[in-house]
């Protein structure tokens, strides 16, 4: 029996639903591959220098790939530059690392269907226009800023929609809560709060909820079905997206494998099977996008909301 | 031996046709770490007496009281209560049984009021298991009152005086339903009019059928209040009887166990000129207007009542507290003195009242107190050099006959005479010009004591001028070459040793007579 | 009695015990045992831990934690503690990253980070011996004070791009496995050692945190001793921030987030008495060796950090309780 | 010294009254009763935890491990929600409460018995009590979804134009200013922190007043674990990380000395609502949030100086002349 093909995921930080998702996506994945072992591992907060340590002890144990959501797309470069000369497969996911810090990056999905979407989201719901305020994650988390950064490309499009306020609740439950509380506050016309954050989005449901304001202020953004069931249901959010985290844990664990097997090689235009969900084609920057986000409403949450 | 069993006869065979004793010790011992305090001691207290307890410094007088009142337990012995035998194994068990105590040193709260000072730990309950304030304030004011204390019962301690922090303590020890009251040198910070006050007291708590135990080191109270005394010497019981058939004199000789003059063996040295002189030295709330001068040889007296401001006023010429105003001369130059360094550095060196706070360094070894302000000497470039220390720390700890089993021991295992030693060697090895000895033998037993004042003695006669702080008449009268007085901060008297009497020194420390 | 015999002074020895037992019995073994059987336990339990890459790879876990560590120890010795070190950190590297953007090389940042740490001691020195107010509150309000300016600098932006010699400190290696950083810490743990254990300096640091009003009443300038002691710390928080700087090539205000209360575990590990007055630099070397181990060996077993905490925290609490423990087993009282 | 105590309070409310008027000069409405409620009812918690920290201290201790408590006191409740709806919330708030204290009371202990300094025990457990969080939950996360109506509805009944999260912290308030000022408890941990010497003397056991505070504090974190968590309906390892020290900076602005013995409720109360105020006027005023850490940071370094020139203590007053004018 040969050794098995060590595949290690790095999270931002553990006991988080999402990524808790994206493990079970790789088992999967693994399981389907067979011989293959999935180290689940990240810091157990959201730090760079926690992650460093994680990636050091999985350099240590010379695991056979490395698939990272990185704190910070910088910090964890030195790292993982190790990590490749000693011959590891590097990947990023998620959370992108800058290009010479990792071979490939997948991205859930491309990061202008993803700005694209939030704002649809919530104009969807706004035909006469109106305010909206983005309640965002930490300042530092590299994908909300270019979520947003791309929402504002295509905010042309919807002329009567103003984007009065982008707060950080830093991914805390407590600090997005009371975030929401003064954009509540400060803009009495508010209309609908952009949160594309999983934490985000379940406290500023909360919050319009505990202010009495269902009706009058649409939460929407990217959450997790499960984390949301609540507020679809009291009609806090009518509807909000997100791609599947089992799906890109999934996909991630098939492209790590294939580049750490050596059966593909992380090129521009290269293209990477990804199992069941079809194949990554790689760009310029040797980066892909698994799919479109998936949007939840009352029609679908009862089903989705016991899956992840 | 024959003392021994004399005296316990003494103490057992009750009072002509006097009542039983409520409370009765019986071979109480105590062991503190190097120290036997307490040794085979008997006490019997009888209602509506005045028990007298006297003994040198350190005999185990505040040792007794503290095991009477449950904060220390004590290694053998037992403790009877109307013939039956008890424990007290808190201060508060105590305190239910009706043993109540002034203490030595006042143990109070500095950040809260009096009345609650007065209270604590025994406050009186309403219905619902809650303080009562109301009950608390009233009681406070009626004791207070009793005690003749014009205290206002809402300020907080801080803001009193010794004094009457004093009678706070006293009133504290009134607020129970106390059947045996000790009172622990309770005069000690008292003026005269509230000392008689404290008499009459104690005067109507016989009359209300109360034991009590009193301490003190003076022997006109003891004769003016006493109707028993007990003499201990060196944590042992030497005698007990009644006041009635004894004098003076010979408490003296059983307290001390040797005739008195030989304690205090000042040689007379040649006085030279002038090392120091202190002129206008004020402080905001301390002292006010000091000056004086000192001469090469001297040893100069400080007496006062305790709070006179005397500690203070030193530790301002020694840099701890800046003064308001004044200046200081050091031989013909006028100097500055902003931080003990300097003062140091100008040859003025102080010797703590607070030896366990400000002088002695417990955990560290013996060496490393000694040479600690003169590491500039011992030391290379800033580096140490161990061999240099103990040569320096052994040159002057042995000149002191300390006794100690290895420089290296934590000085907070010695007994408390030889701390006094490590921190009086500590700044002789500065080579000083003038020491300030702030009651240098407080809390040392009689040997240390006799070797101190030797030892000062010997510093005078080789040229050291001393400045010796000190509120035993006897210790200020023996040693020194001329006596200043300080009352309530300021200047009130200055004396040759010539004609000198403990009468004069009283009066001008308490305000009575106006000398000089 | 005393006056009789006090003619012929007697003879007393310097030393008591041989240093010998004393040593048997200190803190400093308890941990190096408990840091051998560490060893052992990793490398039986995990077969990459005895390489020599990995175990450099390692030493990154604990050094720049540790050189602040050693001057902490100094600080807690001497009775006070800091709370703001990785604010510091913070705050010194967001200053590089600015010196950065202006232009300046790697000198200049060096010298940035470094005067930053000092800097912030100083205010940490004057806030104590100046206005008197307690240390673990003041530091408290400069921790976020210090790193709310990097925040404000900085906000979601990052610095990067710090020049390549710039990596030298926290990436190279002064020959084969041995990193500059290691290097670093350990001239720093013999610098330190030395300063405290055999100088006149650290003599008065140890006097002070058993007494301060004793050691003022000898005549040292305690508060001056804090001051330098406050500097140091601040200078150590700088060169940390220099090696990690350069470690992770990049600055965010949430750098280092939670290292203040790391080092103070590390200072109380080695010996450290919280309560000042002793411990010793060694204890704390083998405390950041210790706890380096075991984060490390919990590591390559791939335990989440939270879980090592765990056991880093019941280290901390059952290498002091146990002692006493025993000892009120035996006594059936408390010490 | 009362009255004087009595001004430094004075002078915290004032500061809060100018903050809030300040805020509200520019931004019309944050001092409208309706949104004053809404930052009390937001800094309840820390309140709570302010006062049990409050006692702590005043013993000359420090509890550093109760936002570790609370979050282990808060995923306990959630789970057992979580795993059996069944059971009614006043056992769930028993269960948190009696937890806490549980946890409280080994911090207490060791202190007590084993003589271990507080800073090192609670620095411990605060790392032991936030593992265990993660190792009973398996790091995920409980959400709204798995929580009982009952669970989550509790904190946001509206009593009286309040909600009930706001009654229990002035429930709270209530019951420590009558612990503090009616019982013998309350004046044994002022004077255990203020002299510990001198308690010895009145029959005080330092150690079991300490233990008391301790147990005290950890039954207030175990309330809040419960509070927070129904409040925010979620909840994870990460729960309040870092929140005490935002406890003992409420502490150290309301008055209450680190060196012990010296904090009433009416400052800690207000040094709660100080942070509060500044947390919630921030978002409000448009100030960038990034201003929040170092707004804080010198908030309490502003307060503390107060104190602490306040506190210097001064020299003992001997001379007949200087009585009166002190
Ligand atoms: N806690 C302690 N630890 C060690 N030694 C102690 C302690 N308390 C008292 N001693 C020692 O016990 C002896 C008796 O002390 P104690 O205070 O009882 O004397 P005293 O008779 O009250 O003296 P004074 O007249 O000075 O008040 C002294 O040698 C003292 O140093
Ligand atoms: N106002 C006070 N409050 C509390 N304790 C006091 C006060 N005054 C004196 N004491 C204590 O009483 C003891 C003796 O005090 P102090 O040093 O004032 O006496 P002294 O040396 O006899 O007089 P002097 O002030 O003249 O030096 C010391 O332990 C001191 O701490
Ligand atoms: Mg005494
Ligand atoms: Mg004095």
């Amino acid at each position: 029996q040969d050794d098995p093909v060590r595949i290690a995921l790095v999270v931002k930080s553990l006991g988080n639903g999402f990524f808790e998702a994206a493990n079970r996506g790789a088992e999967e994945a693994a399981a389907e591959l067979g011989n293959v072992e999935i180290i689940y591992t990240g810091p157990t907060s959201t730090t760079a220098e926690g992650q460093i340590e994680v990636i050091n002890s999985l350099i240590a144990q010379g695991v056979d790939a490395i698939a990272i959501s990185a704190n910070d797309p910088d910090a964890v470069v030195p790292a993982l530059q190790k990590a490749m000369q000693r011959g590891i497969t590097v990947i990023s996911w998620d959370s992108g690392v800058a290009p010479e810090g990792r071979q490939m990056h997948l991205s859930p999905s491309s990061n202008e269907l993803i700005g694209q979407t939030i704002i649809k989201l919530a104009a969807d719901q706004l035909p006469e226009g109106g305010q909206v305020a983005v309640l965002s994650a930490t300042s530092t988390s590299t994908n909300q800023n270019i979520w947003i950064e791309e929402m504002n490309k295509v905010m042309g499009d919807y002329p009567n929609i103003e984007v009065v306020a982008t707060v950080y609740g830093d991914d805390l439950a407590d600090k997005s809560y009371r975030e929401t509380q003064g954009l509540i506050q400060t803009y009495p016309d508010l209309d609908a709060i952009i949160a594309p954050t999983s934490v985000g989005i379940v406290a500023a449901a909360q919050a319009v909820a505990d202010a009495g304001k269902i009706g009058q202020i649409n939460v929407t953004g990217l959450g997790l079905p499960s984390e949301m069931a609540g507020a679809v249901e009291s009609g806090a959010s009518k509807s909000f997206a997100i791609w599947n985290p089992v799906d890109l844990g999934y996909a991630t664990t098939m492209i790590a494998y294939h580049l750490a097997q050596g059966d593909a090689t992380a090129e521009p235009g290269a293209a990477i099977p990804m199992g069941r969900i079809g194949t990554a084609t790689l760009d310029d920057n040797n980066e892909a996008a698994m799919a479109v986000p998936f949007t939840y409403d009352a029609s679908n949450i009862e089903e989705f909301k016991s899956v992840f | 031996m024959n003392d021994q069993s004399l005296a316990r006869a003494a103490v057992l065979r009750p009072p002509a046709a006097g009542p039983n004793p409520v409370l009765r010790l019986s071979g109480i011992g105590k062991s503190f770490p190097g120290v036997r305090a307490l040794q085979d001691v008997e006490l019997a207290l009888y209602p509506g007496q005045v028990t007298a307890l006297i003994g040198e410094n350190g005999a185990g007088k505040s040792t007794l009281v503290k095991i009477l009142t449950g904060i220390y337990q004590p290694d053998a012995g037992r403790i009877e209560l109307d013939g039956a035998p008890v424990r007290f194994p808190t201060a508060l068990s105590a305190t239910q049984a009706g043993v109540t105590a002034i203490h030595q040193e006042t143990v109070l709260f500095d950040d809260l009021t009096v009345v609650e000072n007065i209270f604590l730990g025994h406050q009186p309950r309403n219905r619902f298991g809650l303080l009562d304030w109301g009950r608390m304030t009233r009681e406070a004011k009626a004791i207070l009152d009793r005690i003749g204390a014009r205290i206002d019962p809402h300020v907080t301690l801080r803001e009193l005086g010794i004094a009457s922090k004093h009678l706070v303590a006293i009133a504290r020890a009134l607020s129970v339903e106390a059947r045996v009251v000790v009172m622990d040198e309770p005069t000690a910070a008292l003026s005269q009019t509230e000392i008689e006050e404290l008499y009459e007291l104690v005067d109507r708590l016989k009359a209300d059928g109360k034991a009590i135990l009193f301490i003190s080191h003076k022997f006109d109270e003891i004769f003016r209040i006493a109707d028993r005394y007990t003499v201990f010497r060196d944590g042992q019981m030497v005698e007990a009887g009644l006041i009635a058939d004894v004098t003076e004199d010979h408490l003296v000789e059983r307290m001390v166990g040797r005739s008195v003059d030989t304690i205090f063996p000042k040689r007379h040295a040649a006085i030279g000129p002038e090392v120091l002189a202190v002129e206008g030295y004020s402080h905001p709330t301390e002292f006010e207007d000091i000056s004086f001068t000192l001469r090469r040889g001297e040893i100069l007296g400080f007496y006062g009542l305790v709070g006179a401001g005397r500690s203070e006023f030193m530790q301002a010429l020694f840099g701890v507290t800046k003064p308001s105003r004044g200046t200081v001369r050091i031989g013909r130059q006028a100097v500055a003195i902003r931080s003990p360094a300097e003062a140091i550095g100008h040859g003025i060196v102080y010797v703590p009242e607070d030896r366990g706070k400000q002088g002695a360094i417990r955990p560290l070894p013996i060496v490393q107190n000694v040479t600690l302000p003169s590491l500039g000497r011992t030391s290379r470039k800033g580096f140490l050099r161990m061999a240099e220390e103990f040569a320096l720390a052994r040159r002057y700890t042995e000149r002191l006959d300390l006794r100690a089993s290895a420089l290296d021991q934590p000085v907070g295992n010695l007994s408390g005479g030889n701390q006094q030693k490590v921190v009086i060697a500590k700044w002789l090895a500065t080579q000083p010009r003038v020491i300030i000895l702030d009651e240098p033998t407080k809390g040392i037993d009689v040997g240390s004591k006799a070797a101190v004042h030797e030892f000062m003695s010997e510093l005078a006669a080789e040229g050291l001028s001393v400045i010796m702080v000190s509120s035993e008449i006897p210790e200020i009268l023996g040693m020194s070459d001329r006596v200043i007085v300080m009352r309530e901060g300021r200047l009130a008297a200055e004396f040759p040793r010539e004609g000198l009497t403990p009468e004069m020194l009283v009066r001008a420390a308490a305000g009575y007579g106006r000398a000089a | 009695m005393s006056l009789a015999e006090g003619t012929r002074p007697r003879h007393i020895p310097d030393r008591l015990s041989g240093r010998m037992g004393h040593a048997l019995r200190s803190w400093e073994l308890l941990l190096l045992l408990v840091g051998v059987a560490i060893f052992v336990a990793n490398s039986l339990l995990s077969p990459y831990f005895l390489s020599p890459w990995n175990l450099s790879d390692a030493t990154f876990n604990f050094t720049e934690k540790a050189m602040i560590a050693f001057a902490v120890a100094m600080l807690i010795i001497a009775g006070e503690i800091d709370l703001s070190v990785a604010a510091i950190i913070a705050l010194a590297s967001t200053l590089m990253g600015l010196a950065l953007q202006h232009g300046a090389g790697t000198p200049v940042l060096v010298g940035v980070g470094l005067l930053t740490g000092l800097l912030c001691g100083l205010v940490n020195g004057t806030l104590v011996t100046r206005l008197g107010l307690p240390s673990i509150v003041a530091t408290i309000g400069t921790m976020s004070l210090y790193r709310g300016i990097s925040y404000i600098v900085l906000g979601d932006e990052a610095f990067n791009g710090y020049p390549a010699s710039f990596a030298l400190f926290g990436q190279g290696y002064a020959w084969w496995v041995i990193s500059w950083e290691l290097v670093i810490f350990a001239v720093l743990a013999v610098a330190f050692g030395v300063l405290l254990h055999r100088t006149n300096f650290g003599r008065q640091v140890y006097v002070i945190g058993n007494n301060d009003t004793a050691a003022a009443f000898s005549g040292v300038r305690v508060q001056r001793v804090k001051m330098i002691l406050f500097l140091l710390t601040g200078l150590m928080s700088g060169v940390a921030a220099v090696c990690l700087t350069s470690r992770l090539g990049s600055t965010r205000p949430s750098i280092a987030q939670g290292w203040e209360l790391e080092i103070v575990t590390m200072v109380v590990l080695g010996g450290v008495s919280i309560l000042g007055g002793s411990g010793s630099i060694l204890g704390v070397v083998l405390a950041a060796l210790v706890m380096g181990m075991v984060t490390f060996g919990l590591g390559l077993l791939n335990v989440p950090g939270i879980v090592m905490s765990v056991f880093i925290g019941a280290l901390l609490i059952g290498v002091i309780a146990i002692p006493r423990l025993i000892r009120l087993a035996r006594t059936g009282r408390a010490a | 010294m009362s009255t004087f105590l009595k001004s430094r309070e004075a002078m915290l409310a004032l500061a809060l009254v100018a903050l809030v008027a300040l805020v509200e000069s520019r931004f019309r409405g944050f001092a409208a009763p309706g949104n004053l409620a809404a930052v009390f009812n937001d800094t309840s918690v820390l309140m709570i935890l302010a006062l049990g920290q409050m006692l702590v201290i005043m013993t000359k201790c420090i509890d550093l491990s109760v936002a570790a408590n609370l979050a282990l006191t808060g995923m306990t409740v959630a789970l057992v929600n979580a795993a059996a709806p069944g059971v009614p919330v006043v056992a769930l708030i028993a269960l948190a409460v009696g937890l806490g204290l549980l946890l409280g009371a080994f911090n207490g202990l060791l202190v007590w018995l084993l003589d271990i300094p507080p800073i090192v025990v609670t620095l411990g457990t605060l790392t032991i009590y936030r593992g265990v969080v993660f190792v009973i939950s398996g790091g995920e996360w409980i959400n709204s979804f798995e929580m009982s109506p009952a669970f989550t509805a509790l904190p946001r009944m509206v009593i009286l134009g309040l909600p009930v999260l706001s009654w229990i912290a002035l429930l709270v308030v209530l019951l420590v200013a009558v612990l503090v000022r009616l019982t013998p408890l309350g004046r044994a941990i002022l004077a255990v922190g203020g002299n510990a010497h001198a308690a010895v003397y009145t029959g005080i056991s330092v150690g079991f007043t300490r233990f008391m505070a301790f147990v005290i504090s950890g039954g207030l974190a175990g309330l809040c674990g419960y509070l927070w968590v129904s409040r925010y309906a979620v909840a994870y390892t990460d729960v309040a990380v870092g929140f005490e020290l935002d406890v003992v900076a409420a502490c150290v602005i309301g008055g209450v000395s680190i060196a012990g013995g010296i904090g009433t409720v009416g400052g800690a109360v207000l040094g709660a609502l100080f942070l509060g105020v500044i947390k919630n006027a921030l978002p409000v005023a448009g100030i960038s949030p990034f201003w929040q850490l170092a707004i804080s940071g010198a908030a309490i370094i502003v307060a503390v100086a107060l104190n602490a020139r306040a506190e210097r203590t001064k020299g003992r007053i001997i001379l007949k002349s200087a009585e009166h004018a002190a």
